[in-house]
């Protein structure tokens, strides 16, 4: 087992309630850097509710969030401090700035500083068209640079907000149903494109479908009302008595 | 049928002989204008929407009389819209663009205060027909309404007498902008002058639009139950009084404990209110509806007439106006010319009789002579005439009883100047 | 009208006890002449002096002459001095006899009187209607004689003190006495001792007064009694006070409540930020002027019934004037709550000046029924009935409205179709319909509260506007989508407005409310109660 | 490529604008002060000021479309910060005085002499002095904004909250400006002014100055607004507008940019209010209500949001109406239009009066660019 000095993130216990609702119940996790890992389980098992603590925007009631070898603890920050430090997110919904260009969106997604005087006039305004070019050859959307990112389809968003994470060039990439409504020759896409991203970048992705996860072909966690089921291989998860009686069903 | 009743009320009302509108022939050039200058929209509507039309009436039946030298008189209406900015602007447009002879209008102070630039500037005649706190006397403006002399210290004079009820506690609440202000400092020094306790005076102010009366309603009760006779000064504004007074009759107060002397309520703003359980408080005024004299009563038939309406009050104001208009007359008449600059100088001197009965004189401050009434509530809305000065009580543009004020007067006949201070023998100071 | 055989009635049975209680006494049945004489004077002094003798007089009419008088109905004529007086009825009556007069002849003039003369009225009927046999005007005699203090009373006092049986009447008496006793200079030290006991066990504004009065006058021996009376009913009214700020709080509370109570529908529940609000309730109020016109002029005797009558109506016209709104305006604008804003808030300028243009710009009159006027006292704390109604008006309406949301069909398609609006469409909810009522049912509550707030504000074109700004603080302090907490709030800034405002007075207790507000919503943008959880985040 | 055509076409409507005031500050001053009154080509000094308060009402549009247009704060209280600058200038105006006022006092306004008061209240210190005047025009703005902002955007106060406060906000200074205790004036506020860094603001010459210098502010501002936008600090405020919590998780401190934004855009709002000061003549606390604010919002809305033009357009336009219908039989029926005109412009011109241009002429264009095509 990797230890937490090593972990590059660390989840113990955590515990977050809603109005008496627990979403979380004693939530642990840990990723190693490099690692992609994908997470399953049925509705209401507390997946996003664990991306909105690890991203910040949930505050946890109890346990440790730890960052990056146990140096940053997550629950002290907020989400800008947050994404700052490496840790970046796509939405299960898509979200792009629809009244931006493609371009546009890339553009303020790039690493580099993100304080309004430099947005201004410093070195926001400098950036290189170069290293946008980059990310969207990345994401295959090119040829759809100075298109209004709202008028993009579906499938076509949800690589924008891929390419916009890869912009931010983060430790670990958070990413929730990626191909939600995807096509199948775009989920195969998409499955290629995360693989070619985890290799220098860490991956946590939520989802639930079953073939995309296998083709992933990495570590598999199933949680359950708020704590985790099962982990491992996805074959070992996949043949889990308890996991096929609440998620997969038989 | 109906052109001889019309013939014979326009008579009644102005008291002298003409001839019917339509037989009314004019002399050669365009009709002279007259601005008029009232909110008839937003928060001031309540109260300006009124001296609009009875100025229209004042114009309409000078027309049926052969109109001013020969000429015919047009109205031209402006809504500044209870906007202060808005009173300048509209203020500019009626002298510089439609070349208005001479403009009835304001309210607030502050939209006088707004407008006097303007006349300045362009050398016109504003008459402002509500009584205000004083401490101005300017020489395009004539002051037709009272000044602070002219109702707030008699009606104190008259509390403290024996009919009054001899008060010896005083409540002077009122709503927080310049005129309560200013009147409450003079009555207080007129008070303390009077030998009143300063213990014995109790000043509250509210925010305009004040609603919840409850906690004032029973300090003033509370204030009331010194073992002194206590009475308020009321100089709160317009829409607060309703709920003020509604307080006052759920609270049982009755006048007859502690009377209420108010110097913003009229006619007007009683129809508004069940006054049952009001009868015997009290306003100070220089007219009311409910005074009998003949040409008061002929005023009060025309307005009905006019509005169409057999239950329309009149109010203090509107009197206000009626001698402003006859008096503009006058003086144009004597200066036999329309030209504001000469009718200015023209006016003061001037002489027109007042709905109650006597003849008020332009003055050289250029306010006016008037008499002092003091009213009480009637079940029915109207007031009585309970005392009156004997004589009629000219205004004081500077209070005699305010430190920086004492030594000013206003004259524009002889040392033509608003602010001339009598101890230095120097305009200005 | 049947009042004046009752007057007669009350009159004769008067005359009949005081036949009774004083059989010594000669009964004159006439009031002198001079009365007359003096009231053709024309002067309030002079009359002030016909109303002693009226009152001295001991005839049986002069009751009815004295509150004739005082209701302006007393006529009299100059050369030569006579003076009739009318009933409610019309009917006319000579002073002096109090013979009924079939034909009185012209030029009279009316008896004028002010505050001075009604004072003197009153203390005069004091005197004469202490024994009368209803206990309201018992009390209201025994009221006049305190205010009066007039020390020939004070046998009719004891006289009526050893009969009275109403326990509210016999409290008035006593005090009365007290104060007759302390102003008066033939008592005893214990008779003086007893009377500011009496006071003290009393302990109001009227026995504070009392002993204030006569402090200064009273001897040395009295003062340390009299001081210490002072300082005890003080120390009652110091407590007391505490209570009545907390009552004047929940009375502004429930005004505030009133006001925001519809506004926690459509804004709370749906979201809509309606700018018009403050207009629905001002079309309540006009609604209940219409109601009261009508019955003015057709039915004067239901005038006691036009809240009730207007209440139903007012609910109606302004839920159809909010209906029309949500069709032709604000169901374009879902999900744009800002434009949403800017049009409601062009349709209450329309509205307002709609209703200036029907009804003109001034004040329009709305009476008090009966059961709205007047104060009772409890423990010395004055409740004005209007208030209390109020509140409880404002309860009623709040527990309806959490009846009509948990109990109601209607309630449940709207909890639904807010929470889920496609699912509730999928379900066979007509959504649109649902959105419609729900507009509907928060403008028509808005336009129940115009019909309560006629009766404590003015009715203009202007209403609807004073009260906007503080219903959306109310719902957004109490916190959005919670009535409870619309409720907590409404009563929390009635009570904090009144504690604030005797130290910091109105204006500026108004303005810390307002920056408390701001500063607290940065501490809970969501207000006292907000829902958590995500559903509400997104 | 669509977008690009869209940036040139706006550009174009900008450089209309930019010569439409360069031409204003050309003809106004020679329409009023060279050309004879009775030429046809006078512009009378009436019109002038008109004009100007048109211009400080368009530099406060732009302001509010700043935040509103492009970073979606919708503020019902900039009419505070208008305001406040306006009483800023006012109260310079009012120490310029001197001993001219009624009561001849050396140091006190008028309206402190008559309410006894004995000295000049600290928060009047240094009004004499014009630099330390025209400092406190941005920098009270400034600074409430700043406080208020800073409290608001850090608690994430958003949307609709966002507006209440802010309404209140102006609501509170509304009060406070009312009261006499706080030394400006009560309701009757500040006015009678008498000159400006010694010229005579009556004078017709300072008019047409007063003028001039409020369009060259508006130009100005609007330079500044547009510079901003165009740079990526503008593409900032637009993804906050859109997507907030995206922005947020792109590591952008939000309460940061929306904080320069709103501080920049109250001071502006104050310049404007310090320029329409002197023109109109009066300033006093009804500047401070809401429905002022909620109007100023309305401009935007009618010009167009998120265009800067537009808000400018919107603000004389709406403006100009205000005046045409105040006057004559119109009068009774001006809320009617000014009420109708909220929801008509809201319900079928969401893009305001420059969209609905902006619709006829790509109309325009499609119809004729298949051809162009073939």
């Amino acid at each position: 087992m990797a230890s937490l000095t090593s972990a590059l993130l660390y989840l113990d216990d955590v515990q977050v309630a809603f109005d008496g609702f627990k979403a979380l119940r004693g939530l642990s996790l840990m990723l190693e850097p490099g690692e992609m890992r994908a997470i399953i389980g049925p509705n209401g098992a507390g997946k996003t509710t664990m991306m909105d603590v690890i991203t910040g925007k949930t505050r946890p009631d109890t346990g440790s969030v730890l960052f990056d070898g146990g140096r940053v603890d997550l629950t002290r920050h907020d989400e800008a401090a947050i994404a700052g430090m490496g840790i970046g997110r796509k939405f299960q919904k898509p979200t792009v700035f629809d009244s931006h260009s493609v371009a546009d969106n890339i553009l303020l997604a790039l690493k580099g500083p993100r304080g309004p005087l430099s947005a201004w006039f410093g070195a926001r305004n400098r950036i290189e068209p170069a290293r946008i070019d980059r990310v969207l050859e990345v994401v295959r959307l090119s040829a759809l640079r100075d298109r209004l990112a709202g008028s993009l389809s579906h499938g076509q968003k949800q690589w924008l907000e891929i390419g916009m994470l890869l912009a931010q060039d983060p430790k670990l990439l958070l990413v929730d149903e990626p191909v939600a409504g995807m096509t199948d020759a775009e989920t195969e896409t998409t499955a290629t494109l995360l693989k070619d991203i985890n290799r220098d970048h860490s991956v946590i992705v939520v989802e639930h479908d079953m073939s995309f996860v296998r083709a992933l072909e990495c570590r598999v966690t199933c949680l359950h009302e708020g704590a985790v089921l099962a982990e491992g291989r996805i074959d070992t998860v996949a043949s889990n008595e308890r996991v096929i009686e609440v998620y997969l069903g038989r | 049928m109906s052109l001889s009743r019309r013939h014979f009320l326009g008579t009644a009302a102005a008291g002298a002989a003409s001839l019917a509108a339509s037989r009314v022939s004019f002399a050669q050039g365009a009709p002279i204008k007259i601005g008029i200058l009232h909110s008839l929209s937003g928060t001031m509507a309540i109260s300006e929407t009124t001296l609009k039309d009875v100025m229209l009436m004042l114009i309409e039946d000078q027309n049926r009389k052969g109109g001013v030298l020969g000429r015919r008189l047009e109205a031209v209406v402006a809504d500044p819209a209870s906007n202060w900015p808005l009173f300048a602007e509209k203020a500019r447009e009626l002298i510089s663009r439609d070349q208005v002879s001479a403009v009835f209008g304001c309210w607030t102070s502050v939209s006088r205060k707004s407008v006097l630039p303007v006349f300045k500037e362009l050398n016109n005649i504003l008459f402002y027909p509500v009584q205000y706190e004083g401490e101005e006397s300017e020489r395009n403006v004539f002051y037709t309404g009272a000044a602070p002399n002219q109702q707030a210290i008699p009606a104190v004079d008259y509390l403290m007498s024996k009919d009054g009820g001899e008060a010896k506690r005083w409540v002077l609440a009122g709503t927080d902008y310049v005129y309560p202000r200013t009147t409450n400092k003079i009555l207080e020094a007129y008070l303390l002058s009077k030998g009143v306790a300063p213990a014995d005076i109790m000043i509250n102010y509210t925010p305009f639009g004040h609603s919840d009366w409850q906690t004032i309603v029973a300090d003033i009760k509370r204030f009331g139950s010194a073992g002194k006779k206590t009475a308020v000064v009321s100089t709160i504004n317009g829409d607060a009084n309703v709920p003020f007074y509604k307080e006052l009759g759920n609270q049982g107060i009755k006048a007859t404990d502690i009377p209420v002397v108010a110097f913003s309520v009229g006619e007007e703003e009683l129809a508004g209110i069940d006054t049952k359980p009001l009868v015997g408080h009290l306003a100070a005024w220089n007219y009311f509806q409910s005074v009998k004299n003949p040409a008061n009563e002929a005023f009060i038939k025309r307005w009905q007439e006019f509005t169409r309406n057999p239950r329309r009050v009149t109010n203090d104001p509107m009197e206000a106006h009626y001698i402003g208009f006859n008096m503009w007359v006058k003086a144009v008449e004597k200066a036999g010319t329309f030209d504001p600059d000469k009718v200015i100088d023209a006016l003061p001197g001037i002489t027109a009789p007042n709905l109650t009965g006597g003849v008020s004189e332009m003055l050289p401050n250029h306010h006016i002579t008037k008499p002092v009434l003091i009213g009480e509530v009637r079940d029915d809305g109207q007031f009585d005439v309970v005392w009156q000065t004997s004589g009629l009580v000219p205004g004081d543009a500077w209070s005699k009883h305010l430190e920086g004020s004492k030594d000013l007067i206003g004259d524009w006949v002889t040392r033509k100047c608003g602010n001339f201070n009598t101890v230095t023998n120097r305009c200005g100071s | 009208m049947t009042v004046s055989p009752l007057r007669w009635l009350c009159a004769c049975g008067l005359w009949l006890i005081l036949a009774v209680a004083q059989p010594l006494q000669a009964q004159p049945a006439t009031i002198p002449a001079d009365a007359a004489t003096r009231l053709a004077e024309d002067g309030f002094s002079a009359t002030e002096a016909a109303i002693g003798l009226i009152a001295a007089s001991g005839a049986p009419h002069a009751v009815a002459a004295l509150e004739a008088m005082a209701d302006r109905r007393l006529l009299f004529w100059k050369d030569p001095a006579r003076a009739i007086w009318r009933d409610a009825a019309g009917a006319s009556f000579d002073l002096l006899t109090g013979e009924a007069v079939a034909s009185p002849p012209a030029g009279a003039s009316l008896v004028r009187v002010n505050n001075r003369l009604r004072g003197a009225i009153q203390a005069a009927l004091g005197t004469l209607t202490l024994l009368s046999p209803d206990p309201q005007r018992r009390l209201r005699a025994a009221e006049a004689v305190l205010r009066s203090r007039d020390q020939a009373a004070l046998a009719d006092v004891e006289t009526a003190l050893a009969r009275e049986t109403v326990a509210r009447v016999r409290v008035a008496l006593l005090e009365a006495r007290a104060a007759l006793i302390l102003t008066g200079t033939t008592a005893d030290r214990p008779t003086r001792e007893g009377a500011i006991a009496t006071l003290v066990d009393v302990a109001d504004t009227t026995a504070l007064t009392v002993l204030r009065q006569v402090l200064p006058t009273a001897d040395a021996t009295l003062k340390p009694v009299i001081e210490a009376g002072i300082a005890s009913i003080e120390r009652t009214m110091a407590i007391r006070d505490v209570a009545q700020t907390v009552w004047f709080g929940l009375s502004l509370g429930s005004v505030l409540l009133l006001a925001a109570i519809g506004l926690a529908i459509t804004f709370g529940v749906m979201g809509v930020i309606n700018m018009a609000h403050g207009e629905m309730v001002m079309i309540g109020a006009y609604v209940t002027f219409v109601v009261q016109e009508v019955i003015r002029t057709h039915a004067p005797h239901l005038f006691d019934w036009s809240l009730p009558i207007a209440i139903p109506l007012a609910f109606v016209c302004a839920g159809a004037v909010g209906i029309a709104i949500e069709r032709g305006i604000i169901r374009f604008l879902y999900g744009r709550p800002l434009e949403t804003l800017l049009a409601t808030f062009g349709v209450s300028l329309v509205l307002q000046q709609a209703i200036r243009t029907w009804f003109g710009p001034t004040n329009r009159e709305v009476g008090a029924p009966s059961y709205m006027s007047g104060f009772f006292e409890v423990w010395g704390l004055q409740i004005t009935y209007g208030r209390l109604w109020i509140l409880v008006f404002t309860l009623v309406v709040f527990a309806c409205l959490l009846l009509v949301l948990r109990a109601t069909p209607l309630g449940l398609q709207m909890r639904a179709v807010t929470q889920n609006r496609r699912m509730a469409s999928a379900m066979g909810i007509r959504t649109r319909f649902v959105d419609a009522m729900t507009f509907g049912l928060g403008s028509g509550i808005a336009g129940i509260a115009g019909v309560a707030l006629s009766q404590i504000d003015n009715v203009s074109p202007n209403l609807g506007q004073s009260y906007i700004i503080d219903s959306f603080m109310v719902v957004v302090f109490g916190g959005v989508g919670n009535l409870w907490g619309t409720l907590v709030a409404a009563f929390t800034l009635g009570i904090a407005n009144k504690v604030l405002e005797p130290f910091a007075g109105a204006v500026l207790g108004k303005i810390l409310i307002l920056i408390l507000l701001i500063l607290f919503i940065q501490k809970r943008p969501r207000g006292l109660f907000a829902l958590k959880g995500r559903a509400v985040e997104q | 490529m669509i977008t690009l055509r869209l940036m040139r076409a706006l550009a174009g409507r900008e450089q209309v604008f930019l010569a439409l005031l360069a031409a204003l500050i050309v003809l106004v001053p020679v329409g009023n002060l060279v050309m004879p009154p009775d030429s046809v080509l006078h512009i009378p000094t009436g019109t002038v000021v008109l004009l100007g308060k048109y211009v400080c009402y368009a530099i406060l549009a732009i302001a509010l479309d700043l935040v509103w247009g492009y970073c979606g704060i919708l503020s019902l209280g900039h009419g505070a910060f208008f305001a406040l600058g306006g009483y800023a200038m006012g109260m310079y105006l009012m120490r310029q005085i001197g001993t001219r006022g009624v009561y001849g006092h050396p140091v006190l306004p008028d309206f402190m002499v008559f309410l006894n008061w004995k000295e000049l209240p600290v928060t009047w210190w240094g009004f004499d002095w014009f630099g330390y005047a025209m400092l406190m025009v941005v920098l009270v703005p400034g600074v409430l904004a700043f406080v208020f902002g800073w409290l608001a955007f850090r608690s994430r106060v958003t949307g609709v909250y966002l507006s209440i406060i802010t309404q209140a906000l102006t609501y509170a200074l509304l009060l406070a400006f009312f009261r006499n205790d706080m030394g400006f004036g009560g309701n009757n506020g500040l006015t009678d002014f008498k000159d400006i860094l010694g010229f005579p603001v009556q004078a017709q010459s300072t008019r047409v100055g007063l003028f001039v210098l409020s369009v060259a502010t508006l130009a100005a501002t609007f330079g500044l607004a547009r510079w901003l936008v165009g740079s990526t600090y503008g593409k900032v405020l637009v993804a906050i507008r859109d997507a907030e919590s995206r922005t947020r998780f792109l590591g952008y401190r939000v309460e940061h940019h929306k904080l320069l934004v709103f501080t920049l855009s109250a001071m502006l709002a104050g310049i404007a209010g310090a320029l329409y000061v002197p023109q109109v003549g009066i300033i006093n606390p009804s500047e401070f209500a809401p429905t002022n604010s909620i109007e100023a919002v309305v401009w935007v809305a009618v010009g167009g949001r998120g265009t800067l033009v537009g808000a400018a357009l919107g603000a004389v336009v709406v403006n100009a109406l205000k005046t045409v219908f105040t006057t004559g039989a119109l009068a009774p029926y001006w809320l009617f239009a000014l009420g109708g005109l909220f929801v008509l412009v809201t319900l079928a011109l969401p893009q305001g009066i420059l969209g609905l241009l902006e619709r006829r002429r790509a109309a325009k264009s499609t119809a004729v660019s298949p051809k162009a095509a073939e």
